[in-house]
């Protein structure tokens, strides 16, 4: 069992949220993107590219924070990631 | 303006080692890379007091292999350059030689010959890297060497020589002697108003649409420097016009092809031969360098002597004046050829006369220069 | 090339390392080719070690271009060394003029003594302060003997080649041995015609 | 994208559309590293320290030797120079003196840049010339099939190497600090953020500047010693670095199954070659 401490001004800090791409026919499976990413977005997909290799596949998108690790570590410039600007994710601002 | 400062005027007595370097100060060089070696040396040493003063940067790098990729990476960021050395240093040169051939990059290596093989003898006259010169770097490509036979050749050949590897984009070769280097006689040196600083031709095209390794007919490409926005990239591979590398014999054929045509289909404009007497000789010596200084002295003694003899002194060597060779082989008995070496560029006069005309070797083997006796012996015989 | 012959004059010296056998070459091409208007050639005989091997440097002097750059047969021989002298004094032509410094050479039994010029370089240029410019002193004697390059153009070259701030010292060793060289001709003549 | 359960918030950009785009040749990908291989990462931690370092491109210029890590010339969209084995530091040290603006970075292997180009790295750290030599160190000559190098670790086995390397190896910050560079820093592909900052402060400080990253070779070192894939490597080195800031470099040799000092362990200003240069001859030769 793990505990986790919750800081105290959580629920005012907003946390990021991040649109993975992946560029799959580039990707050559060494799935490190896989295994560093901090917030296990991503997994091994079953799909082939053309090279025969298996590329990520993002499973849990909604808990992406956009913290681009998986594209600083990822040899192949084949995946990369957009933070969701702020005004894109919230509905209907109003007007004034 | 301050006096043009490249420019050293006027009358001097010089030695072919200080001449060459203010021939290359006169063609804008700003930088010499080099090694120190007998008895290039000089041309080091003088580099390395007048650079400074046009605002040039002479650095003694940690061997030849570093010298001449120095003097590559200088061209590429927008400097003219050279590099000078002798026997052992030249053999550590080639391998960059062929990256500078390949690269299409102009800078100018100069060769003070001394006896070799190996360090052989460092402090006396040779011609035997001559094939060196031609064949030296792995590969197939073509080459300019120019032969000077005295100081004011030294500083004349030199500037040549920053002139022609700018026009073809080709490392150009002094290959020069040890007498030549260090003898002194009277360089006479117009004013900086009459000897224009060489110019370098760079791309007017856009980012995009240049080619840095394109060749049009004959030419070549212009040339941009580092940092001018255009991105190249530059390889040792085999490679097309953009300079990407593309690893197959079609990409081969295209590029060596044109490595070996700007060369070849230039000769005219590139090959400079000194003739004497050549109209109604029965012999004819070749020579260049050194040795053709003693040739001058066989010719006279032949002519006391009755001898119909004339000259063909090469200037420039590589490439070789063929069609020349072919054409007087037509025309007289026999060629003598003289150099310090055992047979390198008599092979080529051999080659180019197809049987036309008898080939004859004084050979020597380095050392010393050639007694005018044992040339008068040869076109006695030659003559007969 | 010219058909006539043109004059063709030619030094050898020749002493040890560090006597300065290259600068006097050097200077005398250079006298005659920048300052008198003729073309000349030095060229030195070259070896690995700086200071104490045998050394001798040649110079060409010519109204018309010079072909061959080597000495045949020099006009005149400066030897600062026994080992010079010895090794070239068979070389000259039939005038030629045999210059040694009468401190560091012995003649041959059977040299020709017209031709020799036995002179105290070195010993001069230790009055002088510096024995370093014994060659310079042979210089001196050398163009008060000859007539290949003038007064003026020796002096103009030395200025231009001796380091700066010893030009006094050498031109002092320069009109010693040339006034001493003037005196010994003199004396020459004198006795010939007597 | 249209991977299944795929949860979408905005239009998807174009998605070949990397943003490290605009400075890798794209025609020229994918390139030819394999599988798992370390190099990529360290290129992509050097674009991004060039962006956040607001160095226009235009005035960078990557010089690489022979090799694996010699092709990363040919892919970053700078001007680039593929130079000979072991002499992109020679090149680099004229194109750096013909034109001062440019930022010249060499960007080689291990055995390019310290072994046949031993002579060349050491000289330029010694002359303190103005270039960032980034060494990419997996062990081995991994191009040409895993032959030992002048990094093999004791023991370590290669093509050349069957029973075990013999020698010693090189430790490479050691060297640098040495032979008189001006900053050295050593990482692994792991540490892409630390890298990225090592980048982005050595490409703005002057003089000889060494970034070694350790990497993983999948194909040739880790193969040949069960090391296992790129993966295990990068494993490996999260269980076994430390990071040792101000560490003594004598102290950072590498040995099979060791531990893994990584840092910052040197950074000065020593005046650099142009310094030197520059100052020398205005007090030579005054206002000429």
């Amino acid at each position: 069992m793990e505990f986790w401490r919750k800081p105290l001004d959580a629920d005012q800090v907003k946390v990021p949220h991040g649109q993975i791409y992946v560029i799959k026919e580039r990707c050559k499976g060494c799935s490190f993107c896989v295994e560093y990413c901090p917030r296990d977005v991503l997994e091994m997909s079953e799909e082939f590219n053309k090279k025969g290799y298996h590329p990520p596949v993002a499973v849990r998108q909604e808990d992406c924070v956009a913290c681009g690790l998986c594209e600083l570590i990822c040899p192949e410039f084949a995946i990369h990631v957009e933070l969701i600007k702020e005004e894109e994710e919230a509905t209907q601002k109003p007007e004034v | 303006m301050a006096e043009d400062r490249r420019v050293l005027t006027g009358e001097h007595f010089l030695n072919g080692d200080h001449a060459c370097a203010e021939g290359a100060m006169a063609a804008g060089c700003k930088f010499f890379g080099g090694y120190p070696i007998t008895p290039s040396s000089e041309i080091a040493e003088r580099m390395s007091e007048r650079l400074p003063e046009v605002g040039g940067i002479y650095l003694q790098m940690e061997d030849e292999l570093a010298s001449m990729n120095a003097i590559l990476g200088a061209a590429w960021g927008g400097w003219k350059s050279m590099t000078c050395t002798s026997g052992p240093g030249f053999s550590l040169m080639m391998e960059n030689l062929g990256l500078g051939v390949v690269l299409e990059t102009p800078c100018v290596l100069v060769n003070i010959q001394r006896g070799g093989p190996s360090t052989g003898l460092p402090t006396l006259v040779g011609q035997a890297d001559m094939m060196q010169a031609r064949w030296g770097s792995h590969g197939d490509y073509e080459i300019i060497a120019l032969a000077p036979n005295s100081p004011q050749e030294m500083f004349d050949l030199t500037y040549k020589a920053f002139d022609l590897s700018e026009r073809y984009r080709v490392p150009t070769l002094v290959m020069s002697d040890e007498c030549v280097g260090h003898m002194s006689e009277k360089v006479v040196i117009p004013p900086a108003g009459k000897m224009p600083e060489v110019q370098r031709k760079y791309t007017t095209k856009k980012p995009g649409e240049y080619l840095p390794f394109d060749h049009p007919a004959g030419g070549v490409a212009p040339m941009v420097k580092a940092g001018d926005g255009y991105n190249i990239h530059v390889t040792g591979l085999t490679h097309d016009e953009r300079g990407y590398p593309v690893i197959n014999a079609e990409a081969q054929d295209v590029m060596v092809r044109h490595l070996i045509d700007k060369i070849n289909k230039n000769r005219d404009d590139i090959i400079d031969v000194e003739e004497i007497d050549v109209e109604g000789a029965d012999v004819i010596i070749v020579s260049y360098g050194i040795s053709s200084r003693t040739c001058y002295r066989a010719l006279d003694m032949a002519k006391e002597e009755g001898l119909k003899v004339g000259m063909f002194r090469l200037v420039t060597v590589w490439p070789f004046p063929e069609e020349q060779v072919r054409e007087l082989a037509k025309r007289v008995k026999a060629f003598v050829v003289v150099e310090l070496n055992f047979g390198q560029i008599y092979y080529e006069v051999e080659r180019c006369a197809c049987g036309n005309a008898a080939t004859y070797l004084v050979p020597h083997a380095g050392g010393d220069i050639h007694d005018p006796a044992d040339i008068l012996a040869a076109l006695k015989e030659a003559a007969k | 090339m010219p058909a006539a012959t043109p004059k063709r004059d030619e030094v050898r010296f020749t002493g040890f390392g560090g006597q300065g056998m290259a600068v006097l070459g050097y200077i005398l091409g250079r006298a005659a080719a920048v300052y008198d208007g003729k073309n000349a050639t030095m060229t030195q005989s070259y070896g690995p070690e700086a200071r104490g091997g045998a050394s001798s440097s040649q110079v060409i002097i010519c109204d018309g271009p010079v072909y061959y750059p080597y000495v045949i047969v020099p006009n005149v021989m400066v030897a600062m060394s026994q080992e010079g002298y010895t090794k070239f004094r068979e070389n000259l032509t039939d005038d030629g003029k045999m210059l040694v410094d009468e401190d560091l050479v012995s003649l041959a039994p059977d040299e020709d003594l017209d031709r020799v010029y036995r002179i105290p370089a070195t010993r001069f240029a230790e009055e002088l302060g510096r024995k370093i410019v014994a060659n310079i002193v042979m210089l001196g004697f050398l163009s008060a003997l000859t007539d290949f390059v003038s007064d003026e153009a020796i002096r103009k070259a030395i200025a231009d080649s001796v380091p700066r701030g010893t030009v006094d010292l050498n031109m002092k060793a320069y009109e010693k041995g040339r006034a001493h060289g003037q005196q010994v001709a003199g004396d020459r003549s004198t006795k010939a015609e007597a | 994208m249209t991977t299944p359960g795929e949860v979408t918030t905005a239009e998807p950009m174009a998605p070949e559309q990397h943003p490290m785009s605009r400075f890798l040749r794209e025609d020229r990908m994918p390139h030819i590293w394999c599988s798992s291989c370390g190099l990529g990462t360290t290129l992509t931690c050097f674009i991004m320290a060039v962006v956040e370092s607001g160095i226009d491109p235009k005035d960078m210029a990557v010089i690489s030797g022979i090799g694996c890590t010699g092709r990363v010339a040919g892919y970053l969209n700078f001007d680039s120079f593929h130079t000979t084995h072991g002499r992109a530091i020679p090149f680099a040290t004229g194109l750096a003196l013909a034109n001062p603006d440019l930022r010249v970075v060499v960007y080689s292997g291990d055995g390019d840049l310290v072994a046949i180009g031993g002579n060349h790295f050491i000289h330029a750290a010694r002359r303190n010339m103005d270039i960032l030599c980034v060494c990419v160190n997996n062990f081995t000559y991994g191009m040409t099939g895993g032959q030992a190098g002048p990094t093999t670790p004791i023991t370590a086995k290669a093509t050349t190497a069957p029973y075990g390397s013999y020698e010693y190896p090189f430790n490479i910050p050691y060297l640098a600090v040495a032979s008189g560079a001006n900053y050295v820093a050593r990482w692994t592909a792991l540490h892409m953020r630390r890298l990225k900052n090592s980048f982005r402060e050595a490409i703005n400080k002057k003089g000889f500047r060494v970034i070694e990253i350790i990497s993983p070779c999948p194909t040739a070192f880790a193969r040949k010693n069960r090391l296992g894939t790129g993966l295990d490597v990068l494993k490996y080195y999260h269980a076994n670095s430390i990071i040792q800031h101000g560490a003594d470099p004598k102290d950072a040799d590498i040995e099979m199954g060791g531990k893994i000092i990584v840092g910052k362990f040197l950074d000065v200003d020593r005046p650099c070659y142009r310094d030197y240069v520059t100052e020398s001859i205005s007090r030579q030769l005054g206002g000429k």
